[in-house]
């Protein structure tokens, strides 16, 4: 029964930090002390499942204070969801790492890539608004560092104008935060949802926040940043940042809006979901005209995202549902793709999508797990991503919005074009030859192994449904808008 | 009473002067300074309105805005040095325009 | 005691009339320079706001990061910025290689 | 690539730029007005936390309520704060080392200065720590009093001998963020919440951690002015 009494998710949140720190102070022993670390973290939030499992959804009132005045941590089926998506992508990026790095980079890799780690494990389990803004801060600081690991002009204006944004973003965020907290007297989100009613500092404060959030998690046309910063980040660094950190404010985001802004309205709602779907066009239509790979898979991402706004118009947790599965299949896939381009680049020194060269004779295994990836993104059976897109398109139709399945399918098939495009040029022959260095076993394992992951998500489906159903994050019967 | 209003109208009065001046500076060290005048504007629109009290205005404003402040000089010393980084390898200290398809 | 009730009002107009005044000045000067010094006197004249507003914890906060740190680090940033030669050096051995490819 | 179409119509991207600027004063006017509205909105009496703050004062172990909200009621914002620092720190050293000195003689008013204004300011700092506990002041205040001491020993030319600029320095880093997570995760295993002080000793500890805090603070800040990490064999 000991077991159970552990505050497993407050561990998920301390051990990142002391690993951040430890790989400071010994940056010899970086590369060990961070595998490590990725390990208990990963034990930690199977640890808390168990918990959540047995005891439903949990809250915990750090320094034993409580709401309104001290900060609580909370955690139901969707934190616990988000946590192991970090924990499985974490422990995959951590891995593949090894590998890319090498010893003076990985130096400075692994306290920044701790930090990030621990920021998004504070950031999914915060229950309080104010405490959120300084994980968001912690969070963007510490990936626009990691960006500017890769050196090089094009990462160093990509990271700074990352900076910016997410510094403009955060104080948007914050102005909203001191509105709330001024018109209600709480920063917890339980509190302000009891109290919260409707006037005009709380729907200023909701364009704020959500003008703020939607800024970080670069919905369309708010993407400008997107493409540059995760295109020119190391392969592992934009894996984190695609699959990761764009989530997290794209969580905070869902979280506000059914806990807080219950009565945003369907106006607002509408509005989302068509600059998701304009994301999703968008998106795909840039990432078909790429040239460079990294540059395609980044704009993939900003198409991926507009799928989870799809959500807001229909309102019905089968919608709430999709969306979650997008993103949980999203991180897992694109994973494995930006590891994937890694190893390419790895592997050839460029990543220019004609000159690909038959690197299928050389990375098997890189390009299998790109295809796979490629697979779930286009939301063909039987990945994560046909379960995403099936939940999305039942909850259109049973809402009576079926156009939204228009979006859908557009976005299906111009993913599926650029999918078979890249694949195509992999086995074609090209003018250039490759450098062809040789590429460590574990990037391409890793790689192989989170395409795995994206497929297998579409086939523990009622598994995941259980879980996420801990706490009802959605809402019970009905309609949440 | 009044006074409490009153700054709160002037950090608002900050947060939208930093804003314009963070979109129309193309120089890097411009924006830098304007996000610093924008998070002026929201300190002092959460410290103003703490003030709407009897007796002792609200500590937890106040330590809030303490940690804003720490965060705010944190988050401008990384920018200042990646602006330098910025200038070294492209010799400006501003930011490409985005091809604006 | 009347006539400092009745000042108090006037007080805090001019202060917050000076306070975006000085943010627009520091936003707005050709001279980055002038603008990292207006900057400072601007964050002087907040620490007096938080007087005002019955914040001395966020003064002493402000006084020594907000002004005193924050405008450090502006200037040594800005001093990099002039006079780093070899920042155009790096970049115009970049273009030259450039060229020649 | 561009640049040569950028360099001539200078007048006429100009122009370009005045009507962008006045378009885009519209919206943000009209947003300005918008927040001043929804300011002006609030009730002009709210209470917010400080009733809260006030009836548990007594047994945060300080009198200050400020430094009771920074260090005890909310402190794991201050914990993770302190990260924010330290991660800033870290980003900046993974950018480059620091750049080699310049000047050789900082001048004699600056060294004088400095030889002056120092001590005051770590008798300042002190003075700011302990006083915290029941009046303005605490850890971040000290904390960054000592980083100007730093900063004017820095600009006076003096640097840290590279025999410290190694783990040392490290320490003298992570101390602050270290000792608070430390005794943040004592008191758990002790059998309470995170960082949930027990009354009696509450006092003492918020001290060590505000000692620490300050001591890490005021390195990492005057690190920061540095503007890269100390290499190892570049001093002088």
């Amino acid at each position: 029964m000991l077991a159970l009494d552990i505050p497993w998710g407050v561990m998920a949140i301390i051990l990142p930090l002391a690993g951040a720190m430890s790989c400071f102070l010994w940056p010899r022993c970086a590369l060990p002390l961070g595998l490590v670390t990725a390990l208990a973290i990963v034990i930690c939030v199977a640890g808390l499942g168990w918990q959540l499992l047995e005891q439903g959804a949990q809250r915990y009132a750090v320094g034993g204070w409580g709401a309104p005045l001290g900060i609580d941590l909370y955690a139901d089926g969707l934190t616990l969801l988000m946590l192991m998506m970090t924990a499985v992508v974490g422990l995959g990026i951590s891995i593949y790492s090894c590998g890319y790095f090498n010893q003076d980079r990985a130096r400075h890799f692994w306290p920044l890539w701790m930090f990030l780690w621990a920021a998004l494990n504070a950031l999914f389990l915060s229950a309080d608004i104010f405490n959120l803004y300084v994980t968001l801060e912690l969070l963007g600081l510490a990936a626009v560092a990691l960006v500017a690991l890769a050196g090089g002009a094009d990462a160093l204006t990509g990271a700074m104008r990352y900076l910016l944004v997410s510094l403009l973003g955060s104080l948007c965020y914050l102005l909203g935060v001191a509105l709330l907290y001024h018109s209600f007297g709480s920063v917890d989100i339980a509190t302000l949802a009891e109290r919260v009613e409707s006037s005009p500092a709380v729907w200023a404060a909701m364009g704020l926040m959500i003008t703020g959030l939607l800024l970080k998690t670069a919905l369309f046309p708010l993407h400008f940043w997107l493409p540059s910063a995760h295109a020119s980040a190391p392969a592992p660094v934009s894996a984190l940042l695609s699959a990761l950190v764009v989530k997290a404010s794209f969580y905070i985001l869902l979280r506000l809006w059914l806990e807080i802004f219950p009565f945003a309205g369907a106006a607002l709602a509408q509005l989302l979901g068509l600059l998701g779907a304009a994301a999703v066009l968008w998106g795909g239509l840039q990432a078909l005209r790429q040239t460079r790979l990294k540059m395609l898979i980044a704009y993939s991402t900003v198409a991926q995202l507009g799928y989870l706004f799809l959500a807001f118009p229909l309102a019905s947790i089968t919608g709430w549902t999709g969306a979650l599965y997008v993103l949980l299949s999203h991180a897992a896939a694109k994973t494995a793709m930006f590891m994937a381009a890694g190893n390419i680049l790895y592997f050839g020194g460029h990543d220019r999508i004609v000159d690909l060269d038959r690197v299928v004779q050389h990375l098997p295994l890189t390009i299998t797990a790109f295809a796979l990836a490629g697979i779930s993104i286009m939301g063909l059976p039987p990945s994560g991503g046909f379960i995403a897109k099936w939940l999305l398109l039942e909850a259109a139709i049973r809402s009576g919005q079926w156009w939204w399945g228009i979006a859908l399918i557009l976005g299906g098939l111009l993913s599926a074009a650029w999918v078979f495009k890249v694949v195509g040029y992999a086995f074609t022959r090209s003018e250039v030859p490759h450098e062809a260095r040789a590429v460590p076993a574990a990037m391409e394992w890793t790689a192989l192994l989170m395409a795995v992951v994206a497929i297998l998500l579409g086939l523990f489906v009622p598994w995941l449904l259980a879980l996420m159903e801990i706490g009802l994050p959605f809402g019970g019967e009905g309609s949440a808008g | 009473m009044i006074p409490a209003f009153l700054y709160a109208l002037v950090g608002v009065g900050l947060f939208t002067l930093g804003l314009y001046a963070l979109i129309i500076h193309a120089h890097l060290l411009r924006k830098i300074l304007a996000l610093n005048v924008m998070a002026s504007g929201v300190f002092l629109v959460l410290v103003a309105l703490a003030a709407r009290t009897q007796g002792m205005p609200d500590p937890v404003a106040h330590a809030m805005v303490i940690t804003g402040i720490v965060v705010a000089v944190s988050a401008t010393a990384l920018a200042l040095v990646l602006m330098l980084r910025v200038r070294i390898a492209t010799g400006r200290a501003e930011l490409a325009k985005e091809p604006l398809e | 005691m009347e006539t400092v009730t009745l000042l108090q009002p006037v007080f805090d107009t001019l202060l917050g009339l000076a306070l975006l005044w000085l943010a627009w000045r520091a936003l707005a000067s050709p001279d980055l320079f002038k603008a990292i010094v207006l900057f400072i006197t601007f964050g002087l004249l907040m620490v007096l706001a938080w007087v005002r507003l019955d914040a001395p914890d966020v003064a002493l906060a402000e006084a020594a990061i907000g002004t005193g740190l924050t405008g450090a680090l502006l200037l040594a940033a800005l001093t990099r910025l002039n006079s780093k030669s070899d920042a155009k050096s790096v970049h115009e051995k970049e273009q030259q290689r450039k060229a020649h490819n | 690539m561009k640049k040569s179409n950028n360099a001539k119509p200078i007048t006429e991207n100009d122009s370009r730029q005045a009507q962008f600027r006045l378009l885009l004063a519209v919206p943000l006017s009209a947003l300005a007005v918008g927040l001043g509205y929804a300011v002006l909105s609030l009730p002009s009496q709210a209470p917010g936390l400080s009733d809260h703050v006030a009836a548990k004062l007594e047994i945060s172990g300080v009198s200050n309520p400020v430094t009771a909200v920074l260090l005890n009621f909310r402190g794991y914002d201050t914990l993770l704060e302190l990260g924010v620092l330290l991660l800033a720190l870290l980003g900046v050293w993974s950018l480059g080392a620091a750049p080699k000195r310049r000047e050789p003689s900082p001048g004699l008013v600056l060294e004088l200065l400095s030889r002056l204004l120092v001590p005051l300011l770590i008798l300042v700092a002190g003075y700011l720590l302990w006083v915290g506990g029941h009046a303005p002041g605490g850890a971040f205040q000290a904390g960054s009093v000592l980083a100007t001491a730093g900063v004017l020993l820095l600009l006076a030319g003096w640097r840290l001998d590279t025999r410290f600029s190694g783990l040392p320095l490290r320490l003298a880093l992570v101390a602050g963020l270290g000792v608070f997570l430390l005794v943040a995760v004592v008191l758990m295993l002790a059998g309470g919440h995170l960082l949930e002080y027990p009354p009696s000793f509450a006092g003492a500890l918020i001290l060590l951690i505000e000692a620490a805090a300050t001591f890490s603070i005021g390195t990492a800040l005057a690190a920061l002015f540095l503007g890269g990490r100390p290499e190892k064999g570049s001093h002088r």
